[in-house]
């Protein structure tokens, strides 16, 4: 209670120490993007990008628009649709998965998931492989975030369905009178609106910032952002990467703060998957 | 009793999302792997664990990905703890500061760690205007800085997966076992630990099997260092050999599956144990 | 569809790599057709030309000539003559037009003085060898990047090696005890920063950190010689936008962008007025007098087993 | 009239419930008692028609069910965990069965406000779920059951998770209304005295089986087995002889007259031997000359409105209530008569 | 003796309990008994040391615990849901305080075994928890805080997750145990009829405060407070004046003769009015010249040992206890005598 507890400190310690680590670097990006330093290297691209005087500069945003607007643009495509056709497909398929009881569906709930545990290169050089006919078809880079994003929109819904017990809420509206089609939605859907929120949220913040799977399905004319930051990371000087960076954060610092305070315990552990 | 039959075809679209995108490609690059159709054999797993090359690269994923995994889950027990028994100041926003990391792609932890740790990077930059030398300079390029990307980008994962599993832990328990006279430490060793080895797997598992995927730091600062996931993007970007790139592939999946499976059956067990 | 013939596709369009980026930002000032950036190496835009082959996906490609030559073998290109073809001097192009070269580069050292850390300022490929230079030497990855194989391959040439190569690759050997890494992507900024000391590069690249991005940089023809390198583009089979491609490909040849890629000291190959203080900065005529000009046909057709031999021998 | 023929179900090897065949008094209300485990929930489960009987069939005025599913039984139902819908607040909880009946909203409403008027909450009508206590939801549950106006009320345990004083509030309440609703009604507990006061009718059920029914004091007063005996109330049961002459009965530390009474089931021929069943309260002290036998007080304990001994007469047990005021001190001795009408035998 | 001295505590705002003073007869079982929410739970953490007094002290022999860790009280703790370790059996389960106390592995079993055999489950020994019943988890967590031989025994609601037969079983086991232990005790509970049957001493416990502490028959008897009266078993409560000649008290309905009996303290001087409460056992059915007062039968319901009749009594509602073999009509017009010496009144 009131006494000292050093394992307590320490921990307390700890937890600020990472805590440090995890922000120093966003905030040395961030001043990166807004300020002239000098100290970590001369930029290059002196001819692309206005250099305000002083030490404040927005110049860098400008151009990483002007070069990358349209990943940015892409990639907000990819993460809405994304979220559209996860829920529309993760719904009916998380509502069976949690009400049926047949032994089956457990395995098929595990091969639902296993995207969340398996390494995304290899996802994607499968779909590179297998439907090679279609390479640099965008809807390509779709799939491979459908692939991803499903499992994590399903285990959401599921988690919560569970969560309250949605088999004796049924049998409640059942005796009521309820087909399942009226159970499901007068029963079912409006339970899950806020884990479709959470779900939703999610889904975009991943899909926005995924890698490893779409990265070797872009092509040269869709690429997604994270594509772009890469590119900026190798070509460009440190200031515009910073730039990039920060556009990147500026979209997903906002939905991960949303997640903690709409987030429920049931999805913690999904967000681990993420 | 809530009658499944007529409502399965509901799971309909999710089937048809995983078996198109999931197992039909990996299928596809087991059978490119072991030779295609005709006369088949495995000569490329063969080359996979012979050849001194591919072998390395395995192997340093192996050793990369558990030395991250370890390290993680050690250096967010204290926190996830704090979190768990809501001890932490302002909670939501450090959680929400936590799991930033999880939503970069690994090229974005590249880069930090580049910017952090390279060669001019701030912190050795820092350290020699403090103590007029620049430790931990280029430690970007070797394992460690290796370890430290990856351990930034787990820092979430580990930290929520062993929350959860905190919470989870009822403590009752620990109420039970103080009021029979067990203090901190035999609370910890003889209630606590026994209970919680498994979330401890767990957590393990799944950043095991997420750093063993994720290439994007990789990508940015192994230098002379190579990796599966690496060797795997070699292969499909410069020339390589469609066989041992699907290899490689099947190979990094099956390790993550197994991982996370044998882990789960372990979990399985101790349920019907307790 | 109309917006699509606003694009065009250039495979390895680099904007850190002769200036890319100026020039793309220029003909799309003029025209307003989009270049979108490509971070493609010459051996990774062929990979990828020839796994695009059924649908292709790109309009042109920018290649180190020797690879440009190879892409051409398997016929992944087609026969395009730009204007101002005829003033291409017929070493530096295929008569068929599947290929040629837009300017030329050499092999240097482009060294970043202030991370030397003191170090001496390394002048021929014997000094790099020097343990003075553990860990900060970089050359690209041959089998992605299109310089880093003209490189493992001329270096034989450079130090007098046979047919064999084996002269070249026991230095690479070598000099593979200071390397800080076989680079996949341009490290321009890298160096540019200091987070690279040495970057064995096209000279090109190195004058304009120096002058363009005033860096502190020194840019260094080794004692034993250069490589002279041309860098090609070449039009792609079936391209899906040709009609935007072509005019695209003629402006590469004129004045404007000519003098564009001067002004990151690549040689433009076409004969442009440029300006005087332009002209002093590029180094003089007599620092290329040894500079070796390899035989593309026989670079090319050793191109897929010099990689692999790199790969075995070198990189593990 | 609501009847059911051999029902019959079990899970996997084990039978939960056998041959349970009773016809449900129409208007009346109906309880089930019995311990954990005992099939209560699978026989109003295969009523309500959420469980497929394995063997027998649920008649409704003579029309089999067996074939209509639940949604379309229109019985009301409700559930030892309320079970309410917490995305709705109280009175669209209540509408909700109407909801899935077409009704207009207007009708909704107004048949929502008579059913919440009816139990009393209708100040509740607008208020969240997750904002009421737990009577209240109970009150909830109810409403919404008869709000659809059912055929049948089934109700599984809805009291055992409130706690003793609440449940002794709602139990009265819910008499008042479900005497006056006068809906056939199934009530499922494990609470003898919420079986005895609610019920009409009572079943008691042991291992899937009904060991007796009928009203709750015949059951008490005339219980059917020892089981029955046992379970409901408090008894003494002892191994004693009825003699010849039917109307004396040997106890083990007595002997007393049995005024026959139609509640002891006349000893078969044979033998003479059986079981005897007094109830606590069937005994009282008396002066030594009266008295059927004579005791040693073990322990008093009290109970509140009366005072039980544990008597000791020959070694048996012997367990009596008397007056709460009554003064006795532990291993003093006592004079016990037994109420000899109040005598239940069986064969043994 | 187990002591406290005013202890206090508040969750925020809200005042849990306030100002609870208690000498805990030694080896004495003392029953906690209140409504949910009345500070029960709160009150026996601070007893254990788990929760911070905000003011008060708890003292053992005169010795101030304040500063005194749980874990060092020897204090054994039951708690509602049983809380024992799912990883180890039910001889670890027991042995774990023993454990923590450094025992040699030979002592533990034994004084492990001689526990489960006190309280019969020897058998259970090598079970794993998840293996065996509700009551028997709650036999094997009273075993596992009675082995360490506690100074003191707290118990939470130990049997309010069980059943109510079940309840009815361990409650007499607990009784036997508890008694043959001579542990001091302190139980919680808000069963009565537990906090009667296995109390010597009763606390009653209202908005965190000690309405009310004494034996059960005392304070069942002789209730201090409306709340008390109403709380502990049925009653009725009238508005009632007493006449000058206090011997004399008249209700809404009736005058009756009060025996002066020391339980009804006597009115203030200033006004005669006062509240009277009658038990329905402190009243009978008589013939027409004896009674008190007459009245009509509303309802009549079986409550197995005796019938509970609802009468209106000049439009007041009156409950009665009768002999559950007593035959009465609705509505059909009785006459009641009241038992004078069982009044209890109070000012108003
Ligand atoms: N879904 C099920 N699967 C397997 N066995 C079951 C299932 N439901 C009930 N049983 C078993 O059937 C028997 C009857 O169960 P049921 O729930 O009807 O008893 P109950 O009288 O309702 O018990 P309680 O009073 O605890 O609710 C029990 O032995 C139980 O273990
Ligand atoms: N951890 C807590 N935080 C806030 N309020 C609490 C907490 N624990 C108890 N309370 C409040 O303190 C009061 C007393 O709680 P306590 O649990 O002691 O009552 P109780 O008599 O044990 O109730 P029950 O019979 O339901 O167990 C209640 O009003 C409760 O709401
Ligand atoms: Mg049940
Ligand atoms: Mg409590």
């Amino acid at each position: 209670m009131t006494k000292f507890k050093p394992g307590l400190v320490t921990a307390h310690l700890l937890t600020w120490l990472l805590l440090i680590v995890v922000i120093a670097p966003l905030l040395v990006v961030i001043l990166g993007a807004f300020l002239n330093v000098s100290f970590l290297g001369l930029a290059s691209e002196q001819w692309a990008a206005r250099k305000g005087d002083g030490i404040f500069n927005h110049g860098w945003f400008a151009y990483v628009f002007h070069l990358y607007g349209s990943n940015i643009l892409f990639s907000l495509l990819l993460a809405g649709l994304s979220v559209v056709i996860g829920a529309a497909i993760s719904l009916p398929g998380a509502y069976i998965l949690a009400t049926c009881r047949w032994r089956g569906l457990r395995i098929f709930e595990e091969v639902v998931l296993l995207p969340l545990s398996i390494p995304g290169i290899a996802m994607s050089i499968g779909l590179i492989e297998a439907y090679i006919t279609f390479r640099g078809q965008w809807w390509l880079i779709l799939c491979g975030h459908i692939l991803y994003t499903v499992p994590l929109m399903t285990r959401v819904l599921t988690n919560s369905l569970r969560s309250f017990d949605i088999a004796r809420l049924e049998l409640v509206a059942q005796s009521l009178g309820a087909g399942w089609w009226h159970r499901f939605v007068f029963v079912v859907v409006p339970n899950l609106r806020h884990s479709l929120i959470v779900g939703s949220l999610l889904v975009f913040a991943v899909s926005w910032g995924e890698f490893n799977v779409s990265y070797l399905l872009n092509t040269p004319l869709h690429q997604t952002y994270p594509a772009a930051l890469y590119a900026t990371f190798t070509a460009n000087s440190f200031q515009v990467s910073s730039a990039a960076t920060t556009i990147f954060l500026a979209l997903i610092i906002p939905i991960l703060f949303a997640l903690q305070w709409l987030g429920g315990d049931e999805f913690t552990h999904v967000e681990q998957s993420a | 009793m809530s009658s499944g039959g007529p409502r399965l075809f509901l799971l309909l679209p999710l089937f048809a999302v995983i078996a198109a995108f999931l197992l039909y490609p990996l299928g596809f690059l087991f059978r490119q792997s072991i030779g295609g159709t005709s006369g088949f054999d495995f000569e490329s797993y063969k080359a996979l664990f012979c050849d001194s090359y591919a072998r390395a690269a395995l192997i340093h994923s192996l050793l990369l990905s558990s030395l991250v995994a370890v390290s993680s889950t050690l250096v967010c027990l204290p926190s996830a703890w704090l979190f768990a028994h809501n001890l932490f100041p302002a909670q939501r926003v450090v959680r929400a500061i936590f799991t930033l990391p999880m939503s970069f792609s690994g090229i974005i932890m590249g880069f930090l760690t580049v910017i952090m740790l390279g060669r001019i990077g701030v912190v050795p930059q820092l350290a020699q205007k403090l103590f007029g030398h620049d430790y931990l300079s280029g430690s970007a390029y070797r394992l460690h800085g290796l370890v430290i990307a990856y351990l930034y980008f787990e820092i979430p994962r580990a930290t929520l997966t062993l929350e959860s599993s905190f919470r989870k832990f009822d403590r009752r328990l620990s109420l039970a076992a103080r009021s029979l006279g067990a203090n901190g430490w035999q609370r910890f060793s003889y209630v606590l630990l026994p209970l919680i080895w498994l979330p401890l797997l767990s957590t393990f598992a799944v950043t095991f099997s997420a750093s063993l995927g994720s290439f994007g730091v990789a990508l940015i600062v192994a230098r002379r260092f190579s990796l599966l996931p690496l060797e795997i993007y070699q292969q499909i970007i410069g020339y390589g050999n469609p066989r041992l790139m699907s290899a490689m592939a099947i190979t990094l999946v099956t390790i993550a599956f197994l991982v996370n499976y044998s882990v789960r059956l372990a979990g399985d067990r101790q349920q019907r144990v307790i | 569809g109309k917006a699509a013939d606003k694009v065009v596709i250039q495979y390895d369009c680099i904007p850190n790599y002769a200036n890319w980026g100026g020039v793309t930002a220029e003909y799309t000032r003029e025209t307003g057709v989009r270049i979108p950036p490509d971070m493609k190496g010459s051996s990774a835009a062929m990979a990828a030309l020839e796994a695009e082959k059924a649908n292709p996906q790109a309009d042109c490609a920018y290649y180190s000539a020797a690879i440009g030559y190879q892409a051409s073998e398997k016929g992944l290109h087609q026969s395009y003559k730009p204007k101002g073809w005829e003033k291409i001097p017929s070493s530096l192009k295929d008569p068929g037009g599947l290929w040629w070269t837009v300017h030329t580069a050499y092999i240097g050292l482009i060294v970043n003085k202030s991370a030397l850390k003191g170090k001496p300022v390394p002048q021929s490929f014997a000094d790099l060898l020097k343990p003075d230079y553990k860990g900060m030497v970089v050359y690209d990855d041959p089998t992605i990047l299109g310089t880093g194989f003209t490189y493992v391959y001329g270096i034989n040439a450079i130090l007098k090696g046979g047919p064999d190569m084996n002269a070249g690759f026991a230095y690479l050997k070598k000099l593979d005890a200071n390397i800080l890494n076989y680079a996949k992507d341009t490290v321009y900024n890298d160096v540019l920063r200091g987070e690279i000391p040495i970057w064995i590069n096209a000279d090109g690249n190195g004058l304009k950190m120096k002058y363009v991005d005033k860096g502190d940089i020194e840019v260094v023809i080794p004692r034993e010689g250069t490589i002279a390198m041309p860098l090609v583009m070449a039009m792609v089979k079936n391209d899906p936008h040709p009609d935007a491609t072509k005019p695209y490909l003629d402006w590469l040849l004129s004045d404007t962008a000519q003098k564009i890629m001067a002004e990151s000291f690549f040689r433009p190959v076409m004969h442009v007025q440029l300006s005087a203080a332009l002209q002093k900065e590029f180094l003089p005529e007599s620092a290329y007098a040894k500079a070796v000009v390899l035989p593309l046909a026989e670079m090319a057709a050793n191109a897929d087993a010099v990689k692999e031999r790199w790969t075995n021998e070198i990189k593990h | 009239m609501l009847e059911t023929i051999g029902l019959r179900k079990s899970y996997g090897s084990q039978l939960a419930v056998d041959d349970f065949s009773h016809r449900f008094a129409p208007g009346k209300i109906t309880t089930i008692l019995g311990p954990s485990g005992s099939g209560k929930s699978t026989v109003l489960g295969m009523i309500a028609g959420l469980l497929q009987p394995d063997r027998g069939r649920v008649e409704l005025g003579g029309r089999d069910l067996t074939s209509i599913s639940p949604e379309r039984r229109d019985f009301g139902m409700v559930f030892q965990h309320y079970a309410l819908f917490p995305h709705l607040n109280v009175q669209q909880n209540v509408e909700f069965g109407l909801r899935v009946r077409r009704l207009t909203r207007k009708r909704r409403a107004e048949r929502a406000r008579e059913t919440l008027q009816m139990i009393r909450i209708e100040h509740l009508a607008d208020r969240r779920i997750r904002e009421i206590s737990g009577g209240e939801q109970q009150r909830v549950a109810l409403a919404r059951a008869i709000a659809i106006r059912p055929k049948v009320l089934l109700m599984d345990e809805p009291l055992s998770a409130l706690d003793a004083r609440l449940r002794e509030e709602l139990r009265s309440e819910l008499l008042r209304l479900l005497r006056d609703l006068a809906i056939t009604t199934i009530y499922v507990t494990h609470d003898q005295i919420e079986a005895m006061t609610l019920g009409h009718e009572m079943i008691i059920l042991n291992h899937g089986q009904v060991e007796q029914a009928g009203p709750p004091d015949e059951l008490y007063l005339r219980p059917a087995s020892l089981f029955v005996a046992n379970f409901l109330g408090d008894s003494n049961v002892f191994a004693a002889e009825s003699e010849e002459v039917s109307e004396r009965l040997r106890l083990p530390f007595a002997t007393i007259n049995l005024q026959p009474n139609g509640h002891n089931s006349s000893p078969n021929e044979h033998s003479s031997r059986c079981w005897a069943m007094i109830r606590p309260e069937s005994m009282e002290l008396v002066p030594e000359g009266e008295a059927d036998f004579a005791a040693t007080v073990e322990s008093a304990t009290f109970l509140g409105n009366r005072l039980r001994l544990q008597l000791r007469a020959a070694g048996e047990k012997v367990i009596v209530d008397v007056e709460n005021r009554c003064a006795v001190s532990p291993s003093a001795p006592v004079y016990v008569k037994v109420k000899g009408a109040e005598v239940a035998t069986w064969p043994r």
